[in-house]
């Protein structure tokens, strides 16, 4: 079955891309998997310079999901492009470098940074994690924001495709996708985590250091959809899908609603072959829905009159 | 190298140990199935049950208490949700997984070596002391609270030496750390250390081994999500202050190297 | 232990309520409880006319939760007064009615109706319904539209106390208690459901006619701990928190961030006797943590520094 | 009237029926423990096994098949993930059970009953069946999809008249469907005809009684949250096109008191 998605003018030979943060740099999984079969890998969060990340504890478990607070550790975008971009296969799987920064102008010269990279295949402007104290909330939260680091990136990213990654924790989503599209994004992918808080009762402490923390994995699912069914209602743009997906029959659901492809995060730490038995499977999934190929399914959610 | 994959491996044996004294706390689990062809004392498994379903989403760490072509062991105390549904595990279930996992201990056969175990820490050092080239060099401390019947402890004293003390009233504590210090003074000077245990445990064993500028390892036991490096969720900070991921560049580190 | 707890001058038994639209009118448990032994009951959602509410399917199990899109299906404010309350123990339990309406001035009326029943010990406001599409939703995602509801029902609730619950489907919700709080509310609920979607495969349509529904349960108990927190930040009138709820030792979780008291809602379909079981067996977990009793215990939780 | 409850009981047997045919997929389960000394043919319980986490929230709804002061008794088909998870409980667990719930089917011992069944509908008619002062009242016309030794169908057809039909081919729908007409068709004046079945099956029986005037009660099996009536997630519309709650107003309705 052909199961090619062209994402923004980007060909993806399969729509399973891995969601970044939950998939390091692809390297920690080569082992488990040819990093060859997926359609895609966003990277860890970037920055300019290199960051420690928030203190310990850093993840909690949930009923059916996870609290992370890891504050975007990372080594910096040098580093990245200097150890571990060589080491992929970006010629034969889409690299997506995930863009993280605390103002507009810094989001401008992390994508000046990365537009000549011949290895990165699109940018993923990250603009709603929740975790950092900063003002990593305050982008993702107001249309107006995201709309300003949309042109700031999309200037300075030369061709690359733009992708604005959408925060749930919003009384209007689609306004955020919209402001996204005003600013120039090719694609949309929604959705980061919830906003969530976990307490330890002997301790009496918050579970996480940060005290906040982005809320992931199967129980978030329900509103994953949601926020997917109202960015495709609100922009004509290709929108991604993810939030939740532990199986080949969630992610037919993203794409059913009308996602261009869907990102799987959580789920990687279910099985760290996890990606790529999704791969592997989506195309028999698909057939045991009898459908004929990827472009005749997706999309075709059935309203109520 | 050793080479990390993850399969889906069967229940062999699930036997529990010092069944009269704790009842249905401590286990002893063999999966069967292959991929431990070749593995080091101190890496470890993460294991999640195929049947968990996404209540439970994290795999769990534990050490390989002893692996061959045929399978590999863990040695493992009912803590919490996921090790209480790991004991309620029917032969022949499928348990998927990955390792293995991380970097073991030193082994310096020449080198008269102290292990230092505290409670279920003393899984990696039944591994340790059957894959150790020269038994005759290897010394035991196990520190512990419950019963011996409920760690593994009569199989590895018959092949070293092995000495051991009960944690039972508040002044045992004082009379371990005590005894830990002399024992890890003693190799100060041409010895190697490797600890594994509680954190409170570690901390001491770490002081005391910086201390007296003895050579010393220690396994830390972060709580882990992913056990490959990804999620970044189980750091430490490294001598200089930089976070470092236990599950991949751990658990087992040089005392100087980690702070606890 | 004395687990008294005083709700804006309304004296609970405990702290145990059971939540609106979970419980029915309360008739519904009478076999499987005491319903004097519980700290209140709030009843389902009332509007001054009858509502046949939304079509089938209305509810759909998620991982850890479910989708509800019933639409406040209720025999109106009339009925209610006068078949349900006169056969509730309102001189043992607070009985509080939950307010939906349209309009700021049906919701005043609403109020006005109720203000002058004895058996009604106070009035919880639902301006966050998420499930109706003719504006319930609007109205708890703006904290302009809070605040003059709340005024409006405040004028006409006589001595009633006046409870506002509210959606964490918005941006900022301590901005919504500021509002709730300025426009005089005497305390209020956190939180209302989650926005979200679920789609069956099979038939390719959405699991809800409504398409949309609130997401409830364990799984969105992170979520609901956080909202309740960060009420806690902006308001002084007390905060009863729910969501997710399902074991003693998540109600607890609510009680040590600050609530002053709980409700339970999903948790009341694991099994129709939960919220008596939980009401009874909260002093024995409260002890088992080394509480001396509720007041010394609640807001207990140590932030780092 | 029969008092609900709510209390924890035990399974006594799990049995599989028609296990060559279709292994794993039919049970008759028995739960041991007081609180049905007194039920109505017709009514249903609800399960909800005590260890099921969060991860499935609502109690699963099932026909009472036969009950008394030592137990409750039902049959179910595996269809989906609670279901599944039912057909592996093993002897002794505890399962919360509330009920007796909603309304049973009428019972008028000089009446010639006919008692349609579709498929798992079968379960309450073992009930009613069993209860029936005069059995030789009844006759049983039973339509299903799998081999007959999947339901407990031959202890029914020992005590009463019974006929079956089996759809294997299309074509046996329609036979099916002419032959639910006739045999209702012969109710039309002095008799009463219960049905209980998958929504189709309801629906024909409905329209067919409707036709010719039989006095009929249908059993629905809306998805259920709560089984008492206060979630109105289970609604169906009454015959003024107002929401009736099925757990607790019906499963059993008259036909033309509800809209299918
Ligand atoms: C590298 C490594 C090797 C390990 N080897 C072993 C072993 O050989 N045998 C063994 O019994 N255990 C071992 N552990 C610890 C084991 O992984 C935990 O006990 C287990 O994950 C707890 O799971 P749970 O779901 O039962 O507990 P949870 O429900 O997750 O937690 C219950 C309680 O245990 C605490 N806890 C959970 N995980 C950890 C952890 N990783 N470290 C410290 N406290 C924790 C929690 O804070 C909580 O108080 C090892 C851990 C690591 C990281
Ligand atoms: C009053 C009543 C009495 C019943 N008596 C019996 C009985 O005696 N024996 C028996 O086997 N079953 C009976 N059922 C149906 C039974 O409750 C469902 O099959 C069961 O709840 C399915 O649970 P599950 O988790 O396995 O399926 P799910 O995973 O919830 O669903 C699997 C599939 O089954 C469908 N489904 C689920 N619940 C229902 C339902 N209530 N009605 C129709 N389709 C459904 C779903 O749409 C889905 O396609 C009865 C239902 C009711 C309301
Ligand atoms: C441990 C962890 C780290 C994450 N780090 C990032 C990040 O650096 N940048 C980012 O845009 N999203 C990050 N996310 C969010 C995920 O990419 C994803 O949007 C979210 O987890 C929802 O998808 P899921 O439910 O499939 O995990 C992280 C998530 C987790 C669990
Ligand atoms: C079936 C159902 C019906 C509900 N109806 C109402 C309602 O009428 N009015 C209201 O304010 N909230 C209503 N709610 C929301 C609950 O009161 C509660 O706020 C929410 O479910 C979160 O709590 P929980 O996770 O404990 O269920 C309803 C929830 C459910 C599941
Ligand atoms: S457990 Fe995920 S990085 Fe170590
Ligand atoms: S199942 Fe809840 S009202 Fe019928």
């Amino acid at each position: 079955m052909d199961m090619r998605v062209n994402l923004a003018g980007l060909v993806l030979k399969n729509p399973v891309l891995t969601a970044s943060g939950t998939f390091g740099f692809g390297l920690e999984f080569e082992d488990y998997g040819d990093l060859k079969e997926l359609g895609g890998i966003v990277v860890k969060g970037l920055s300019l310079k290199p960051r420690e990340g928030n203190p310990m504890p850093r993840v909690a478990e949930t009923p059916c999901g996870m609290l992370n607070a890891i504050g975007i550790q990372n080594p910096g975008v040098e580093v990245f492009l200097r150890d571990k971009l060589p080491r992929l296969p970006w010629r034969e799987t889409a690299i997506i470098a995930n863009l993280y920064a605390c103002d507009v102008a810094e989001f401008g010269e992390l994508a000046g940074v990365l537009a000549g990279e011949q290895g990165v295949a699109a940018l993923e402007v990250n603009v709603s994690c929740p975790n950092v104290r900063e003002g990593g909330a305050a982008f993702g939260q107001d249309p107006l924001q995201i709309a300003r680091v949309t042109e700031a990136v999309k200037q300075r990213a030369g061709s690359k495709p733009v992708i604005v990654k959408l925060s749930p924790n919003v009384t209007d989503i689609g306004a955020c996708a919209r402001a996204a599209e005003s600013g120039g994004a090719d694609a949309i992918s929604a959705v980061n985590t919830l906003l969530g808080m976990a307490v330890d009762l002997r301790t009496r402490r918050p579970r996480l250091a940060n005290v906040l923390g982005g809320l992931s994995g199967p129980a978030i699912k329900p509103v994953a959809l949601r926020c997917v069914f109202q960015c495709l209602k609100a922009v004509k743009i290709p929108v991604i899908g993810l939030g939740g997906i532990s199986s080949a029959e969630d992610a037919l659901e993203f794409l059913l609603l009308g996602a261009a492809a869907v990102q799987v995060g959580t789920a990687n730490f279910l099985r760290p072959d996890f990606a790529f038995r999704l791969a592997a499977e989506l195309p028999e999934a698909l057939a045991g829905l009898g459908a004929a190929d990827l472009d005749s399914f997706r999309g075709g959610l059935e309203l109520p009159d | 190298m050793t080479r990390r994959n993850c399969r889906e491996m069967r229940v062999g044996e699930l036997t529990p140990l010092g069944q009269w004294e704790r009842p249905g706390e401590f286990f002893r689990l063999r999966l069967e199935g292959q991929g431990f062809e070749r593995w080091e004392p101190g890496q470890f498994v993460m294991l999640r049950p195929l049947a968990w379903g996404p209540e439970i989403l994290w795999g769990r760490p534990f050490s390989i208490a002893g692996a061959d072509g045929g399978g590999v062991s863990v040695f493992f105390q009912v803590v919490g949700r996921g090790t209480a549904r790991l004991a309620q595990l029917a032969k022949g279930e499928a348990v998927v997984v990955w390792g293995p996992l991380g970097n073991g201990f030193a082994v310096e056969p020449g080198v008269p070596t102290l292990l230092l175990a505290g409670g279920v820490g003393l899984a990696p050092f039944l591994g340790y002391a059957s894959a150790h080239p020269n038994p005759a060099n290897l010394d035991l401390f196990f520190a512990h609270r419950l019963p011996l019947a409920c760690y593994p402890y009569a199989d590895l004293a018959e092949t070293l030496r092995a000495e051991e003390l009960c944690e039972q009233r508040p002044e045992d504590l004082q009379a371990i750390i005590e005894r830990l210090g002399e024992r890890i003074a003693e190799r100060a000077k041409n010895g190697l250390v490797l600890a594994c245990g509680p954190t409170p445990f570690l901390r001491t064993v770490r002081e005391a081994a910086l201390a007296c500028g003895a050579r010393a390892q220690v396994s830390l036991e972060n709580r882990m999500a992913c056990g490959v490096g990804a999620c970044l969720g189980c750091v430490s900070k490294d001598g200089a202050g930089h976070h470092v991921q236990v599950c991949t560049q751990g658990p087992v580190f040089w005392a100087g190297d980690v702070q606890i």
